[in-house]
């Protein structure tokens, strides 16, 4: 079947920053995204996990696909909110079915 | 003091205590046990609901008390003025740095509402009454603290750390509005309300408190256990002393604004207790570079469970050699 | 005229419908109140098992009804027919087209067990008796109208819609599942059923409904919030008219059958009320071109707080002046 | 023999027994009826804490029986010593390797504990008392049939499936520490703590129990439609046979100990009850090569069953016949 | 350690059609997948959250790890279910331990 | 923005199993990784999902971006864990910002 180049961008970062970053993709025009849930993790600030978490927020996952020529908008607007913050960011070539949606 | 040691142990032989205790011991002994969050959640939802409906049908019966509007002005002022104190208190007892005392003093102006219906329940068992609107001053209470902090932080500094979004998160956050919301419901349908919903909200009220207390057991002990090494003794004693320190000041504002002995009781407890749900959310999105794990693990494993324990007993006590039981 | 006003005041001041608006409030002003997702359908399994349940109990107390078949067999129909006009209105009133209207219709046509749950219990607070099987109506209602809404749409094209998978889907739903099977076990165990579980799902009903409520706020102020545009003038009027509409036809069934007051009034709440769990799953599988946002705001946005609010007291009133309370 | 029948007759038409059938039918049926994953934890919770507690009070209640030690120590024998006769029947009745005999062995010499609370629930109908301490008799046999059944299977090989870590899990599973830590803290708050909580744990027990074991019913029955050809005849008449033959070794441990007749039922319910959360989960890290499907149908798709709906009545009715009710 | 090429596609599909789409997958040989949780996203019918949702389906994310040479069926399974419905598919190349299983 | 190379390793293994796999990775040096949920799936041990779950544990995924030197650190110490379990592992190229993070 018939695909097309696209970029996937997956944002771990913490759930109270969640609206933030979803409001600055918006800003840049990426209007496509969806939201996982993680239930815990280990990183530079030690080990955490949902049901033992202290104050109980958490990281999400939040997984952007767009066209190619977009990514770098994209990342630059996640960069401003991920910046001061905990989080992971990582891009990934893939291919899309009904390129016409994105 | 006699009758403060026979109440301490009454208090720590409830269960509501020993099923904080339990959940402590099964983090530490590395346990599996967990309650699944949406769980906790929703047992926070219904203590939520349930203890704010109850404060407003108690508005509601006695009417309203010329002191209500002081004491809501007091509890604001308190929220803010503590973290002040905090700060210094930190500064002296520990080697943080600015930012971070100011991220702790945070937690310590707010409140924890479990704390608070933990000192409910032990006035309840002792019989005595307290204001009804108590429950409203918890909710002032939660956010001026945070607005203080990231004053203390950025004084001299930019100011850029609130942006409009934040605040709608502080003020509309779940707790407050559940709480208010459901003291407002409270107060509008009364007794013929509280007639419908009572054997939801009343009876088993006490015993959800145990699951939750478990639940938050777990989650102290677990937070004990990563935090080794976080915690300092000057940390430990700051935990401690603070809310003695607090307590004093809610003690000395409840008998300025005359409030019974119930509603002294309940303003020390508020002061002396430490916020580990919408304070830590605002500081994660506000002062980023702050460490989580102190904060946390002073609020929740080191001042709750003083508070649930010693504290409460203790607050009674000093309170009624004052008004007299 | 008094009368009316003064119930549906009442009704206004209830913890259950303020419960509902305290939810809506939140949801508007954008507070991060929310109840879990598994909470809130540890609720909705909670309230179907005990509705159907007690249902079940009052039928093994009164006997079958020789009206039972024939108030099933009228459910059926109502709910086969309702969409019919519902379609017709909305070809008047709005601009959508055929595909969508037959989607919103469907809805119509089918139940909300939870506007059931809210006029038991107006019915209940006002003393008011009604035939136990009502449950086991609201059970057959809640799949006809589907099979309704698809035939308008596949008229002359393809019925190529329907496939064995969804029909299984649709009548083993969960909730009719659950509520068909409460029903039956309430049936077959009676009194001595429910004197064994009769302390958890009657005595905590009312309280456990204000939580359910307060779910349903959150989510249909969200679903408001993001529909700004999607409902036209047109729109609104048909989410108020209908309900209006329906009733009527469900009273004048009512009388036919011979139902008792509480039964007609049942009845009407029935047929008022618009499905936004199991008619929108199966649109989505079987319409996937008509927009969720249209028929989800409709019916639960507008008919649902609707009828909670006014439309259940407005329908005791008139049934009233046909049967005499 | 009437006696029993009219007992098993009563026993089915309880709305606990049909509730699990209900969700068994809804499974079978393919229903998309589910409880949220949480909400079945946050119910189990809420059961184990209920009992533990409850045991607990009944034993500050009595004081500490002289024979608490000895049955425990029974218990734990035979937990021991059942997997060990399971494994020879499962040879002779069936075509398992070793590795998966063994692995089924394990589950019949650890509990059930919902099926303890059912036996519980009838005795408690049925008027008879019984040894509070049952429960931790009952958290005690929960781990030694693992043990057994790994020696079973690394007899002459390598015995290196335990590590301390799995130790750790087994012995501080969820449920024992929830099941012995509410026991201790019902046998330390004794009736007070009961008058606290006890609209909480007692009161709803029954109707929870009921949403518990429908969801029950809705995992075996999704169970059993994957597991269509993992049950051979063989295996089946062991899921049936096994629980008689563990229950006459109850029964006379039990007489041996000198037991009331309920505490002799509990025993009797104990041994033929079969693990379906504890055992599986350390069987899938200590014996991966095992095959859940064959454990798990055998345990909640034959065992569980039976043992609800005859079992305990048999187990009760034999029992009787020894010690007069 | 040795590794195989594979494909990883993922879908992201209405919760009521999920079961379509694994029985669709199913009936073209595909045997192996995972279903993730999607907890809200943003697309071209707006934006949606589990825990604000009206009916409350939400969406999932269908994951099957495949040999490149069985892609071109999967698709065309999965296409089929998902043409008249909200949904994204993308591709991606990854590498397997332990191919044999696949 | 200035991206750097990296592997995404994403393993889903057996819930009884996770704090296993976890050490093992923490004793390989691996500090960075993040847990997911699985609701449900298919493979050579058939279908299955959490809510209908017998036992109830059901499986996760644990998914490390780590920089490409120490893949096969990772990998030897996963299948050390996986060895005998159901579970399957994949990797894949992504690029992640920050990395100096990794
Ligand atoms: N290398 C990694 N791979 C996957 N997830 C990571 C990685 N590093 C960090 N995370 C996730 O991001 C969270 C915060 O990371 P950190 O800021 O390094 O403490 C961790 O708890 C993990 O959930
Ligand atoms: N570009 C995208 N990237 C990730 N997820 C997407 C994207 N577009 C749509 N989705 C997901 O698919 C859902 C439906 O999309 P749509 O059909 O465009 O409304 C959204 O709510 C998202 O959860
Ligand atoms: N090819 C695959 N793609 C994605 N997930 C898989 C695949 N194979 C197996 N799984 C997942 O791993 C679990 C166990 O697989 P298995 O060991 O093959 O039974 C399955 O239930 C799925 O959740
Ligand atoms: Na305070
Ligand atoms: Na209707
Ligand atoms: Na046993």
């Amino acid at each position: 079947m018939e695909t097309h180049k696209a970029k996937r961008v997956a944002i771990i970062i913490e759930a109270p920053m969640e609206r933030r970053l979803t409001d600055a993709l918006a800003a840049a025009g990426v209007t496509g995204f969806s939201i996982l849930p993680v239930l815990g993790g280990s990183g530079k600030s030690g080990q955490w996990s949902r049901e033992g978490q202290l104050g109980r927020s958490g990281m999400m996952q939040v997984v952007c696909i767009i066209r190619p020529e977009r990514l770098d908008d994209l990342l630059q607007a996640a960069f401003k909110v991920v910046e001061r913050h905990m989080g992971v960011v990582t891009v990934s070539d893939c291919e899309v079915l009904r390129a016409e949606r994105f | 003091m006699d009758g403060i040691l026979a109440l301490a142990a009454n208090n720590l032989l409830s269960p509501i205590i020993l099923s904080f205790a339990l959940g402590l011991f099964a983090a530490l002994a590395r346990s599996e046990l967990t309650i699944p969050e949406a769980v906790a959640k929703g047992l926070s939802i219904y203590l939520l609901f349930a203890i704010g409906f109850k404060g407003g049908v108690a508005v509601s019966d006695n009417g309203l008390d010329a002191k209500l509007i002081w004491t809501l002005v007091a509890g604001g002022v308190l929220s803010f003025v503590l973290p002040l104190i905090a700060f210094l208190l930190l500064r002296i007892l520990s080697r943080l740095d600015a930012v971070n005392a100011a991220a702790v003093a945070a937690h310590y102006g707010s409140i924890s509402i479990v704390t608070f219906v933990a000192g409910t329940s032990v006035l309840q068992s002792s019989g005595i009454a307290s204001e009804g609107y108590m429950v409203a001053v918890a909710a002032v209470m939660e956010a001026p603290a945070i607005l203080s902090a990231l004053w203390l932080i950025s004084r001299g500094s930019d100011g850029g750390r609130m942006d409009a979004g934040l605040w709608r998160e502080i003020l509309l956050n779940g707790s407050i509005v559940l709480l208010v919301g459901s003291f407002l419901i409270g107060a509008a349908t009364g007794q013929k309300g509280l007639s419908e919903i009572g054997p939801f909200i009343v009876a088993p009220f006490k015993g959800v408190l145990c699951l939750f207390l478990l639940d938050m057991g777990l989650v102290a002990g677990r937070g004990l256990r990563n935090a080794r090494g976080t915690i300092t003794i000057g940390l430990l004693a700051f935990g401690i002393l603070m809310p003695l320190i607090s307590s004093m000041i809610g003690l000395v504002a409840g008998l300025i604004l005359g409030l019974s002995l119930g509603g002294v009781v309940l303003l020390m407890v508020l002061s002396a207790s430490a916020s580990y749900i919408a304070v830590p959310a605002a500081m994660r999105v506000a002062v980023p570079e702050a460490d989580p794990a102190v904060y946390l693990t002073l609020s929740l494993g080191v001042t709750f469970p003083f508070n649930l324990t010693l504290g409460i007993p203790l607050y009674l006590a000093v309170a009624s050699t004052f008004i007299g039981g």
